[in-house]
């Protein structure tokens, strides 16, 4: 079991010839992801990976072929906000949006339209899902994580790489590794993941990784404290950051005395959360 | 990106918001010039990209043009919170009744932009926000469908604008929107909005801050950018795709991954160091990057130490550690170098740094400690 | 019992100090319609009817002051949209927009905005409700129908009336009377209407009077074949319109050979409706 | 309100779909000039707010500015459909490898803007509709969010158009929603648009029906109504805000509401008669207006006998009584009249009008038989 993605996943890559796209393909059907289709607008009938995949001209009529049933997208950030909304017009119950520097208007427009139609977006900005020994979506390497019962949910890349790259030497597994992305606006909140997890038979403790900027691990203390029963433990990233400085992420900012790690931390040590000081401390909590 | 003052005036006018006749000047000449064409009675004001301006004596009313002339030969002569003021903005002076907040910015948690307005105009609107909640009103905007009139309306109801004014309130509300919007703005205000003595309505000052990932789809904004305004380093690391920030310790770090060079500045403060920067070398960084990075980072003479910590994934260690052997032949660094290399290509990145003269680690608690260190050895021999 | 409105309505009149808003209150009132609030933007404070109905400058303060849970709109037509989207954004659940003009691309947003947030507009371009003895909504003159068991759905005014009075002349009574207005876009349709006539125990007996212009009478055709119960009239104005020229109705036009009365009255005499030759008939067809 | 052709290729321009070199004239040698102008080789089209102008003859190639002058003369001397040609449109003639169909309109089962598209343009899309509908994709358009470019490929994808013209037909696509949304149209159809040999996509013909509710937000478009297009009555009609059309029957009908005056149109046919027109004196119309709908009513030299339904709901039939009463003392109608007065005053109106020789009736069935009656045996004298 497992949270979002598992082998039941009939992938479609919206943005498949680009050089990520085409890279991370491979890379995903390396590790054994069912990819069943992709687009690129004006390239429908082509195929990559040696006749494996077929490319589509619309999202539509890859899923009218081929069954799709989660979609992500690698198109460059400036057509982002169309692909996603043509994969919600297509139906897509599930969409994973890798693309980092979306414009902030561009995902206030397309999360209030997703909302709207009840579709689930991870991202943007993220580096997808991993649901290790079943499926990858997006650009976890797939080699430093193994199965087991321990959530993740982190709002950055390689953060979450280092942490994942710990349990595994402590031979720690996990469920589903879920990247939410960096942005400010995004798709899918911690609140949205640890529920998940919550319910997830497969999973029996949460790595949770934070950052500076807005209140999502604020709330997701409160979420914690008041409805999980499974065993959290933490870290949040920019101790050091300056105030009203963009630390790489476009979400991670701390803005009007909003968002600072200490404010953060405090708040999930208040919910019985274990805090860790460095990432690879992490894993070592939950033993 | 930030814009100053006269550029946001400039935009809200494109919109319909009124502002102050006004131009911008760079030396003290030019500012006597524009206090003539507007009658002499002005106001002289700094323009640099930092709040508090008018405490730190940036922003003095002028009686004449000679008054305007003496007063911009100072402003032009000062430093705001470490930036040197190199233009002013000569605004004709405007008697003032009534001082309003009006703004519009995003909300995170409600993933809508939010428009803020509070009767208590002039002064810092978090300021307000802290002490007297209750004297702003926060009304949230639909993305798709925009602000509505009876919005505007909502909102000059509940700062007590005299109704008279009503109509001329929901253009310029209007206006900010349109602003906003069209100019893909994460911030957009007017502070204060005033009413005058002869009963207008006036944007006195005003500030945009644009979103640089839609900078793409606004050439003619991205042009308005001030780099006099920013560290040289920072623009220097802007050209290579580079996000870089810097900061106040002697230990450079160069990390993949906006979390992860995060996290490497707290190890770094965990074990007794202070970073010098923050910078992300971003995913699938090339040799040619690596190296724009290194020489930014040393470029820093408070570096006394070098971390890199690279998780291979995207990324390859080992086309890391080909651009920190080109970058090393070029800059020829003097400090000590502390390197971590793990994941994807990792072994083949350390076979091609084992000759170079650099530290080892193998995880980030031990490379952070060690560049500690290197830091303090390095900066004892230093001094 | 009747539909949508009774003698539970708590109304406010958004336009209620402007020449109709005033004049159509007074008559509300007379009637028995329990009238709570009125808006006018800038006239927050006043009082109109001698003090009985207090005006508010917006809606959102009118209803957290009275507990209103319908409202009427008699604003001018470059207004009617603002004034929906405000009633809508306020929560009120029910709207009636008796406005005539509102252009169709705001019709469409405000539709599209309605339906995500599962408010019911009736109208605009259309009469009101009015459930006889118990409250009036709208402009129907209130003398022209008794009490009854007869549901009155109609997408016109004033032959509306005609038929309220031909049905007060046999003693025929309404349960409520709906005018859904002459709009192309608008809030309620035929259908709408007929469901809730054919759940509503008060209603024995349905009238439906429609005219050229779309395919909304098909629809109900349809409807009333597959699933009422109920016995239904109707009566289709326009039998002489000539094509492509708009019937004062901005919605009654035949265009492309679609919207004709020939095609309408054989749908629905095809599922069991009889329809009339002249609107006097029409309560005849019922008795 | 329709627009000329001319008039609606400006707007697209406007929005950035490329139309053909071209100008209006009014005379023949206005013509010459253009054609001229233009390198001689032209498209002589009439601009009548009709279709099948080039099934009529309207539409005619002119080898060279002479000739473009003689089928100018032709064209202008023509009547199409009863319209009288005042307006020729000369375009630079295209040549033309492809004629596709692009239009939007509003969809009213669905609530939404629908774009429509078809690989074979230049033919009437309501015939291809009834003949071929596989041949045509309908896309329907979120009217908050607006149409996404991936809607515009989808389109393109569907009617085969080759790929080298998808990023231009994007544009078009793009161009043609922001016209119809920035005009409030109702209509705005691209017919055809072409490929043309040298492999331009190029807006042929083109038509716009603006929302006549919507004009008050657009006075330019206003302005465009050609008046010359419509009956004298009608323009008349609409200066006095009635809802009037002319129709060729022999029984003028004033009526208040429009569903009523349909009916009163419909009763009088049931009962053997001709309406002479549609009227909708509106609700709540005082005297003033009830005069003038009947002079626009008598002005027609057809009208036998007027038949006058009032439904007093809003509008007060003592009003209406007195704005008959207005209008009989000034158009001293020769023809008899018959009125049905009810609802509110009804009783004060019938009193008003009781020493006017006029025809009253209690029903409506009543009345349009009374009205048949007067109207034969007016004729009978007439003849």
């Amino acid at each position: 079991m497992s949270i979002l993605v598992n082998k039941n996943t009939r992938l479609l890559v919206q943005g498949i010839t680009g050089n990520e796209g085409l890279f991370h393909t491979t890379q995903m059907v390396e590790y054994g992801t069912n990819i069943v289709a992709g687009v690129t607008p004006g390239k429908g009938g082509e195929w990559v990976l040696e006749g494996k995949v077929p490319v589509f001209d619309s999202v539509r009529l890859a899923v009218e072929a081929t069954g799709v049933n989660t979609t992500v997208i690698f198109v460059p950030a400036r057509f982002a906000a169309d692909a996603m909304f043509e994969a919600a017009d297509a139906g897509i119950p599930l969409i994973v949006c890798i693309t980092e520097g979306v414009p902030v208007q561009d995902m206030m427009q397309v999360r209030n339209y997703l909302d709207q139609k009840g579709i689930r977006l991870v991202g943007p900005n993220c580096p997808g899902l991993l649901t290790p020994g079943e499926t990858k979506v997006g650009i976890i390497p797939g080699d430093i994580a193994i199965p087991g019962n321990v959530g993740v949910v982190s709002r950055s890349g390689t953060l979450t790489y280092e942490v994942l790259y710990a349990m595994k030497n402590l031979e720690m597994g996990a469920s589903t590794c879920v990247g939410i992305g960096g942005d400010p606006i995004n798709g899918t909140n911690f609140i949205d993941v640890l529920e998940m997890f919550e319910h997830d038979p497969m999973t029996e403790k949460v790595i949770m990784i934070g950052e500076i900027g807005g209140t999502d691990e604020e709330k997701a203390a409160e979420y914690i404290a008041s409805k999980m029963t499974k065993p959290v433990a933490s870290f949040i990233a920019g101790q050091t950051a300056p105030p009203g400085k963009r630390m790489g992420h476009a979400g991670a900012i701390i803005e009007g005395g909003e968002g600072t790690a200490a404010d953060k931390i405090k708040a999930l040590e208040a919910a019985g959360v274990r805090v860790a000081k460095h990432p690879e401390e992490i894993p070592t909590l939950l033993q | 990106m930030k814009l100053h003052e006269y550029q946001s005036k400039q935009i809200f006018s494109r919109y319909g918001i009124p502002i102050p006749k006004g131009r911008v000047a760079a030396t003290a000449s030019e500012a006597r010039q524009i206090a003539d064409e507007l009658g002499g009675r002005v106001v002289v004001k700094s323009q640099v990209l930092v709040g508090g301006r008018g405490k730190a004596g940036g922003i003095k009313v002028a009686k004449n043009s000679i008054e305007a002339e003496q007063l911009a030969t100072q402003i032009l002569a000062m430093d705001i919170k470490g930036l040197p003021v190199r233009k002013v903005l000569i605004d004709e002076a405007a008697a003032i009744d009534q001082e309003i907040y009006l703004g519009i910015t995003n909300d995170r948690a409600a993933k809508k932009p939010v428009m803020i307005a509070s009767a208590s105009g002039g002064v810092d609107i978090e300021e307000v926000a802290a002490t007297t909640p209750e004297k702003i009103i926060r009304e949230h905007i639909d993305p798709l469908l925009g602000l509505r009139d009876y919005q505007s309306r909502d909102i000059a109801a509940f700062i007590d604008l005299p109704r008279d004014y009503w109509r001329d309130f929901g253009r310029i509300a209007r206006g900010l929107w349109e602003a906003y919007t069209s100019s893909d703005a994460t911030l957009a205000e007017i502070n204060p909005l005033v009413i005058t003595k002869d009963k207008r309505l006036l944007a006195l000052d005003g500030k945009m801050v644009i979103d640089d990932n839609a900078l793409f789809r606004h050439p003619d904004l991205a042009e308005m950018r001030d780099s006099d305004e920013e560290a040289r380093s920072e623009t220097e690391a802007r050209k290579y795709g580079l996000s870089f920030i810097k900061l106040d310790g002697n230990i450079g770090c160069m990390v993949n991954g906006a979390g992860l060079a995060m996290t490497s500045m707290d190890v770094i403060k965990l074990f007794g160091g202070e970073p010098a920067n923050f910078l992300d070398i971003g995913g699938g960084a090339g040799a040619d990057k690596v190296a724009a990075a290194m020489r930014i980072i040393l470029a820093d003479p408070n570096v006394k130490a070098v971390l890199y910590n690279i998780f291979g994934g995207i990324t390859r260690c080992d086309e890391v550690a080909r651009g920190i052997l080109a970058a090393m032949e070029e800059v020829k660094p003097q400090v000590p170098m502390v390197v971590r290399l793990v994941g994807t290509n990792a072994e083949e990145g350390r076979a091609l740094l084992a000759d170079a003269n650099m530290i080892t680690a193998e995880t980030l608690a031990d490379a952070a400690q060690k560049a500690v260190a290197a830091a303090q050895s390095s900066a004892g021999k230093g001094a």
